[in-house]
Order: structure tokens, then C-alpha cells, then sequence
């Protein structure tokens, strides 16, 4: 068998992200906030967005957990911010391709720093870790259209 | 590496559990998450299937020759925990599927019972949150109130202030013997008399003692004392819960159903005796035969013989991961307080993080809360990686344990 | 004997039970005692061992390699009753002891949560003590009223008569789907049509159904449907309740403790998520994993083909069994109506006597009231014997019973 | 392995008095009363005894169950009429015994017709069924002696 490999797992990046997240604070103006908890392991994350119209105009959260559900966050706020919904919807869409292996979503630049995360996708008992930020984002994005006006 | 002091042949021990034997990530397998599930050695797993393969029936209400030897066994077994725990009479014994199902079946029958409003119940802050939650379904039902007793910085029960949470509204009192969480070991039998003192019924949740040490429910003078199975070498799904005759003969019934009657008739029914009273339906008759397996094997091994290796292994680990950088252990500093739990962090490395690094390198550990959140927020953390070993560890293993740590470090920077 | 009609490879079949392999007093054993538990097969003790033996820990929050293997085989068995009774998730199936474990939980949570003083729950005079007990126990506690349809002189259920037991006031009604004391099969799709007409909740005793036929719960249309693990080739001390996703989300816990939880306060706590916040503690893992093998079993060998098989068998021993002077078969006389089990007295050999006298010469029959002291007292009997048939029994064994039998009458002078 | 006989087991003595039980009957005039009935095989007696002074004067039952269970209290209430209570006693220590595979029991003429039981021994499970009489005979003497004026 062919052990997936630590290194694969633990990029320089998500660690630089774990140690110094990005958009860690919090946003009292936010037009939505979903908090996310993991009872299993106990990482939590509580996610803010300000969604202006149909783009997010500014995400930040609050969160604690291990490397992988902070780094995750924290890599996913840097790409929202100014990303309309539909792209944030195809964001964690292709987040979760990843996860689950999808070549094609290791080569997506539009991962941005996100691609150092697929090591994890060799780790199965720490994809959930990786996807909690997402779970959040997913929820959030569902309530913003609910809340939206119909066009 | 200190020289083992041998009190039993290690090498001979450990090829007794087919699962030691294995590579994990292309390492040999540091089974260190004892204090979750123990292995299991052949003679457990032979009683077992010799009783599938030969004995299999249902018990109590045959007269054929498998249904005979079904019963035989299962009531042997009942009378060999009996002998375990020193109860008084196989009669106190009741099968329960762990210690989880034991504490319900306390709560949900002699605390509803007798407990009502403005009545307390006096757990402490070290708990499992299966000796936590059951008590507040009680104290919702009924208007009583859960108290705790508090810890100290190192995971000790306050008991200087014992007086002041424990007094005549308290009608019962339910504590770890050993905590799964920090390893710290109570002294229980103290306890339990100064809670009779005040009229209280003593429970003690023994899931991390029973494995570990001989438990004389005698000596302690308790009223109720739960273990399970599958932490002391023996099968998932079958604990025991031990209670005095007379408490077993006034308390309700738990569950309803076959086995546990006497006569039913349409507008209602009468119990059948003591413990049967207590076991609706068909139950884990294979569990409770491997129980009793497991019960023979520790005490063949010899429980002095456990406690003194145990004591020179987490000696040893002490000593080891103390100098490790940055890493805290959490629980008592004194080795006679602590069994064989160990809880930590290391740096800013979180403890999944750990257990995922270590898992690579063959070592298992737990990370996570451990059930007790509690505890958690007294440390003020979210949680904690830890390390619990039984009779078939080694030092070596600690040596792999403290290795495997600085591929943490390497990788955290610590 | 006739020509055996062979849907499947009976001897092949026979052999991968161990424990059918023996000699009982000096004659083969001829194992009648299905009703009250089945033989296991190689399958079955191998999944179980090789668990113990490759991948045993505990469940759910561990992060290690043992760990993730062993929630991993739990989970899958879980997806694997699921689709065993064409569950429409895995959720809904929530693990227990067994068929009893689970009436008493909807007992203790659904009917103590939603049933009241003047409400009613309807069951029938022909359950087994499971079945009747738990609903006595929330009768007394919520000043309910349990009522019961009746049978008629074959055993059948009274359905001409159900309007006037069913109405406005029955909030649930719990119904065996097979008798085990008569082996009377009732209509209970269309029951459960009737009982949501009124409103009322719908709970199926399919203890002997499982074993026997496909389970298919959304095409019943019931809301909780349970079964037993080793009443079907599986291990003991391992069942399952399925329920209604909307039922089990809204309903409360059952016992407390490790695993349900969420978020455990000092001052009260939440709950996991379906179907965890219903099985505190560590569950019977090993067991879990059995009785999916059990499961997968079944329908290797094909719920068709041993439909076929039992029929020609259960056939063949009504014809034989009738030609007995002073045996009386209890039950309904078209075997349409029945599955495998045959309760029966003989002259006036007393049941105990019959099993007795089988016994001597491996024939292994239960004798008594089968936990259904409302059967025996509707046909005025204390006890009768019982020969049950599952899928590995012989046409052949039906003739070692009656020529056993002859051995009763010959000492009873019947 | 020697398998027990049935023969020894079902002997006709013991059919005898299942078909034709001795003292079969209600005795309204009993000094005491004692119902014992096992749950798991629905075997059920009811003995009634005159006590007058320390002699068993007469003594009846009822009830239902397994030719050995029937048998044995048949025979037991034979032997209890005209027997002290001390008498009572040592039968019913003998018959116990007799259960036990003793052999000087086995050899024991003042058990009478329970003798005939001693093929009882060799099948464990319908041990209990012999000794319910026995039981209930125990628990009438217990309340007997506590009832009567203290010498
Ligand atoms: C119809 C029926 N219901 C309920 C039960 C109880 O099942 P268990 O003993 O496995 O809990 C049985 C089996 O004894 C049964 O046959
Ligand atoms: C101290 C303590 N109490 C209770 C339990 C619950 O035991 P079980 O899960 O076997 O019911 C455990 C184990 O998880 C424990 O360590």
C-alpha cells in the first residue's frame, strides 16, 4: 500500500494560514452568520457575510479548531471577498471535488491557495475537518437567496 | 530505553491479542487508546465462538440441551463478574449493554423513584457525559438539581469542600473512580463514607477502574458500581451494573418485556425475581460469556502484576513526555493519583493534528474532548491529545510515542 | 419423506453452521428452537472475529487508523439494515439490544412524550411480553388505557372488530407482524392503513418477520418497525428500531450519555443529530457488524428461495403432525396464514414432559408459555411445545420429530 | 458419555399419581397456605396444611404443570399427613438430597414413593420442577413455626 504522505498533508501554507488566519475577526456589519460545529472532533467556526446585492462583499469568521478546519477558512474567506454568489456557490462545488480526489479540481488555479488542501483528500477521517468552513458557506449562501429579494 | 522489569513474559502476553500484531501506515502498531476500547485476546474471542459453535440457544425458558447449556453459561458468567467484583451474590449483577446503560438504569429507576423537587444530585465536574447527561434527564423530570463537585489545577476533586455542596437535600452522589479524561484516581471509598454520612446512596462510575485493578464493592461500601466489557478485554455491547439486593428488590423495573415477568396479564403485570427484574428481553448472552472470559483472563494475568507493569510503563511515559518542549500534561503531578491515562498538548499543534501525525507513524491516540467537556472548559481548552495504556504496553511504545512527537514538532515548529 | 424439493443446496447450506454439526444424547441434533433464536453461520463468526481481530476500537471520535475502520464497518452496517428494510436512509436506523430494547424506546420517548390521560394504545392479545409490557409501563405512567383486539379460535386477529377498538382516542398502536406463539401472519400493511386513517401511529413487533421475508418498511407504510439481530443469524445482544426520519428528529432521547450529545453544560445539554442522540455509550460494535453480515447472508441465500424452502418444510411437518393421534396444532388452519412455527400439545403429556422425551433423542422444541401468557390463557393452555423451522431444517428432521413423538405416546400412553 | 434414560426418568409410579394425584383438593380448614409458581415454566402449587401442634394433620393442593412437579407433590402430601414437623423437615431435606444424585437418599425407604424420582437427578433443568412442592412444603413450615406459640 502506498501511505499518503505527511508532507502532502501538511503544506507550508496551511500551516501559515493556521498561524496567522486570514479574516479572522469579526463583522458586525454582516448580512448573514452561520455557525458550524463539529461535535465528533469540536472545531467550531462561526462565519459572517456581508452580501451586497448578489456579491459577498466582505467574510470574516471566528473559529477554533485544528490546522486543517482553520487553514481551510481562512483560505476560503480571501476568495470570497468580492465574489458573487453563483461563483461562491462553484467555489464550494469544486472545493468538495477536491475532496473527494477530482483531478481536475487539483489543477482549478481558481482554488487559489485552497489547492494546497488536497492532501486531504488521502486522510479521510480529516476531510470533514476541511469542508466545515464550507458546510458553513454552503448554509450561508442558502439563506442570503432565501432573504434576497425575487427578482 | 530502561531495562523492562519483567512481571510477566510481555512478548508471550501481547501475542495473545491478534490485533497488536499488525502494521499500521507501514509501522507496527502503538495501540494507545486503551481507555476508549481495549483489545481483546484469544481467550475472549475463543469463548465466544465456542459458544456460537456449540451452545448457541436462547436462555432461561428452554428445557433442551442447547437452551440448558446456554443458560449454565450465561448464569456462570453472571456468577463469575459476581466473584469479579466481589458482590455479595450472583443475584446483584445485572447485564446491561456498558457502564452508560448501568447509570440510566440507576437513574431511570431508583432516581425517579426517589428524587423530587428541591432534591440534589451531586456529580463533579471530571465526569463522563455519561455520568453527566442521565443525571440532568433526572433533574428535568423531577425538579431536583444536579451539583458538582469542583477540580483543582491538576484535576483533583476539591474535597475540602466537599461539606458544602453534600448535605440532606442530596439524595445521591454518582463519581468516576478513575477519570477517562485525566487518569486521576478518587478516593472513592473515603467519599462513599462521608456521602452515607449524610444519607445519600453512593454510585461510582467504574468504566476506567474495572479493567485496571481488583474492585471489592464490599470494601468500597458503595451502592452502585457499573464497568463495561469492552474496557477490560471483553466484547462491545455488554457491561454490568452492580447494586445491593435490598436497593435491587424496591427498585422499578427498567425496560418492559420477556424475561422480566412473572405473570401478565391484560390490565398489568407482576416483575420476576431479582436480577431478572432488570433484563427485558433477550440479552447479550455470547457478550456475557466473553465478559467472564475477560474477567478469567485479568485475574490469570494477576492484577498486582498488572498494576506494577502499568506502574513502570506510565513512569516511564511521564518522565519521557516531560521533556518533550512544549508539552503539558494535564491531570495529577503525583504518579499514586494517576493511573494509566495520559492527557496532553503539545504547542500550538492542535490535537487532531497530533493524533493524525502519530497515526502515521503507526501510533494510536485519542484527540478530542473524551467525552467530558467539562473538563475541557476547566483546562480551558478545546482539547487534548491522550495517550492510555494497559498491561500490554510497553516502554518501547513509549519510545515510538516520543519519536512520533517530534515528527510533530518537525512539522509545527515547536 | 418426499422428494426434498431442492431450492437450494440444503447440505452445503447446513454446513456453514457450526453449531448444527453435533450430536445431542447420542443423536444428531435437530435444532426446532428457531423461533427463539437462530444458528449462526461461518459468515456471521467471521465478521465478527475478524473485527476483534484487524480493526476493533471504538467509534466516532477517534482519528487513528483502528478507529476510522471500526466507525466505518459500524456505519456500514448501519447502511446495510437500511437497506435490509428499504429504509429511505441510514439515519432511521437506530441499533439496540434487540426487539425489546426498541419497543421500550418508543415506549419511553414517542408514547411518554405524546401520549395522555384518556388516550388509548391498541394492542393485541397475541403479543409476545415485549410487546405488552413497555405499553403497560406508559399506561401507569400517563394514565393512558392499553386495549387489546382480539383473536378468534385460530389465532387470527379480530379485524371485523377493529373499528370498534381503533378511534379518535388511539394515539398509537403496536402490532406483531408474526405471532411467535402461533405463527400466525397478519395482514399488517393493511392495518397500518387503517390506523393512519384514524390518526394514529403504527409500530411493528417484526422479531419474526426479519428472519423470514423481505422487510420493506416504506412500502408497509408503518412509522417504527423493529427486529433482532439473532433471530435472524445474527449476534446477540444487537437490534434495530427504524423509525420515521420526522419521528426521530422530533422525538427525545432515550438514555443519556457520551455519543448523543452535542454541547454538554453544567446546567443541561443538546443533542447529536439522528441517529446518535439515540444510542449513548458505546454501542455493540462487533454486533453491529454481525448482523450486517447476517443481513448480507439472507439475501445470498434469497428471501425467495427460503420462502420456498420453509414452505415445502412447514407443509410437510402440518400433514405429518396432524397424522398424530391427540396432537393439537394451535393457530390458523390454512398455511397461508402462517410461517414457520407450530405450537402444539400432545394428549395429556404435559409440554415440559414433550420437550423432555425430545430431547432425549435430539430433537430440540421449546415447551412453555413463549413469553405470551395471553395466548395460552385465549386457548385455555399453560403451555404448549413449539417446533420452529428456519431455512436450514429438513424434511428429514420433521421425521425425527414425529418419531420422537412416538416415543412421548409411548410413555404417555396416548 | 452415559445418556440419562428416559426410562429412569418417566417411571410409571410417577405417571401414576400425574393421572390420579393423591390429595388433590381444596382443605378449607388449612392452617396455612403457600403458593409457588415458577415464572419461566408457568408451573404453578398451591399447598394448604392443618397444622394442629406440631403435627401436620392433613394436607391438600392444587395445581398444574409438568408430570414431575405434579407427581412429586402428590406424593409429597402422602407422606406429610400424621408427619411432625420435624418429619416434614428431613423429608424435605432427603428429597433435596435425593436431587442431588445422593445415594444414601436413593436408598432411603422413608422417602416412600418419591423415590421413584431419583432419575430426576440426572436432568438438571427439571430438577426445580420436582423440588416446587418442596419449596412451598419449606415456606409452610417457616410460617408454620413462626405462628405457633413459643414453647
Ligand atoms: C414476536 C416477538 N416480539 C418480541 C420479541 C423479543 O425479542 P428480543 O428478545 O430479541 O428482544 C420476540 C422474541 O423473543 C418475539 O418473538
Ligand atoms: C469514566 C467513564 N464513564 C463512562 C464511560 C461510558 O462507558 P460505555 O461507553 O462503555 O458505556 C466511559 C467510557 O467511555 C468512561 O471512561
Amino acid at each position: 500500500m502506498n501511505e499518503p504522505t505527511l508532507n502532502s498533508l501538511y503544506q507550508q501554507l496551511i500551516l501559515e494560514h493556521y498561524r496567522k488566519p486570514r479574516n479572522r475577526a469579526e463583522l458586525p456589519e454582516h448580512t448573514v452568520e452561520i455557525h458550524m460545529y463539529n461535535p465528533v472532533c469540536g472545531d467550531e467556526i462561526r462565519l459572517q457575510l456581508r452580501v451586497d446585492g448578489d456579491r459577498i462583499a466582505e467574510a470574516k469568521f471566528i473559529g477554533q479548531g485544528c490546522s486543517i478546519s482553520q487553514a481551510a477558512v481562512s483560505m476560503m474567506t480571501v476568495k470570497l471577498e468580492g465574489a458573487t454568489l453563483a461563483e461562491a456557490d462553484d467555489l464550494a462545488n469544486q472545493f468538495v471535488n477536491l475532496m473527494h480526489g477530482d483531478e481536475a479540481a487539483a489543477r482549478d488555479r481558481s482554488l487559489g491557495d485552497l489547492r494546497a488542501l488536497q492532501g486531504v483528500s488521502k486522510f479521510p477521517v480529516r476531510i470533514k475537518c476541511a469542508l466545515l468552513g464550507f458546510d458553513a458557506l454552503q448554509e450561508a449562501l442558502k439563506q442570503s437567496r432565501l432573504e434576497a429579494p425575487a427578482h | 530505553m530502561p531495562a523492562e522489569i519483567e512481571v510477566f513474559d510481555l512478548p508471550f502476553l501481547r501475542a495473545q491479542f491478534p490485533a497488536l500484531d499488525q502494521e499500521i501506515n507501514g509501522h507496527p502498531l502503538v495501540y494507545l487508546d486503551n481507555a476508549a476500547t481495549a483489545q481483546k485476546p484469544w481467550k475472549v474471542l475463543d469463548a465466544v465462538a465456542q459458544f456460537y459453535e456449540r451452545d448457541n440457544a436462547n436462555v432461561h425458558r428452554g428445557i433442551h440441551e442447547l437452551s440448558r447449556r446456554a443458560t449454565e453459561e450465561f448464569e456462570d458468567a453472571r456468577a463469575r463478574i459476581a466473584s469479579f467484583m466481589n458482590a455479595s451474590e450472583p443475584a446483584e449483577i445485572i447485564w446491561t449493554r456498558g457502564t452508560t446503560e448501568a447509570i440510566n438504569l440507576v437513574a431511570g429507576t431508583w432516581a425517579l423513584d426517589n428524587v423530587g423537587e428541591g432534591d440534589e444530585i451531586l456529580i463533579s465536574t471530571m465526569e463522563h457525559h455519561s455520568n453527566i447527561v442521565p443525571w440532568q434527564l433526572v433533574a428535568e423530570r423531577t425538579g431536583a438539581k444536579v451539583r458538582y463537585i469542583e477540580m483543582d489545577d491538576q484535576g483533583r476533586l476539591l474535597l475540602d469542600q466537599l461539606s458544602d455542596v453534600l448535605g440532606e437535600r442530596t439524595k445521591i452522589v454518582s463519581l468516576a473512580h478513575i477519570s477517562n479524561a485525566l487518569g486521576t484516581v478518587n478516593p472513592i471509598a473515603e467519599i462513599t463514607r462521608r456521602v452515607h454520612d449524610v444519607g445519600a446512596l453512593m454510585m461510582i462510575d467504574g468504566a476506567q477502574a474495572g479493567p485496571h485493578r481488583p474492585v471489592d464493592v464490599q470494601e468500597l461500601g458503595c451502592d452502585f458500581y457499573a464497568i463495561s466489557g469492552h474496557k477490560m478485554c471483553g466484547p462491545t455491547g455488554i457491561g454490568v451494573l452492580w447494586a445491593r439486593r435490598e436497593l435491587l428488590e424496591e427498585m422499578s423495573p427498567y425496560q418492559g418485556g420477556g424475561e422480566m415477568i412473572r405473570i401478565v396479564e391484560r390490565d398489568g403485570s407482576t416483575w420476576a425475581e431479582v436480577p431478572h427484574k432488570f433484563e427485558a428481553g433477550t440479552p447479550n448472552i455470547a457478550g456475557a460469556v466473553g465478559m467472564a472470559a475477560a474477567a478469567d483472563f485479568l485475574e490469570e494475568v494477576g492484577f498486582d502484576e498488572i498494576a506494577e507493569h502499568e506502574r513502570t510503563v506510565v513512569r516511564y511515559a511521564v518522565e519521557q513526555l516531560s521533556q518533550v518542549p512544549g508539552l503539558r500534561i494535564y491531570g495529577p503531578d503525583s504518579l499514586d493519583e494517576r493511573s494509566g491515562v495520559i492527557s496532553f498538548t503539545l504547542g500550538d499543534a492542535h490535537p487532531h493534528d497530533i493524533s493524525t501525525i502519530l497515526d502515521s507513524e503507526g501510533v494510536a491516540v485519542r484527540a478530542g474532548h473524551h467525552c467530558a467537556q467539562l473538563v475541557m472548559r476547566h483546562f480551558g481548552v478545546a482539547a487534548t491529545a491522550r495517550a492510555s495504556f494497559y498491561l500490554y504496553n510497553t516502554t518501547d511504545e513509549v519510545d515510538r510515542l516520543v519519536e512520533a512527537l517530534d515528527t510533530v514538532r518537525g512539522i509545527f515548529g515547536a
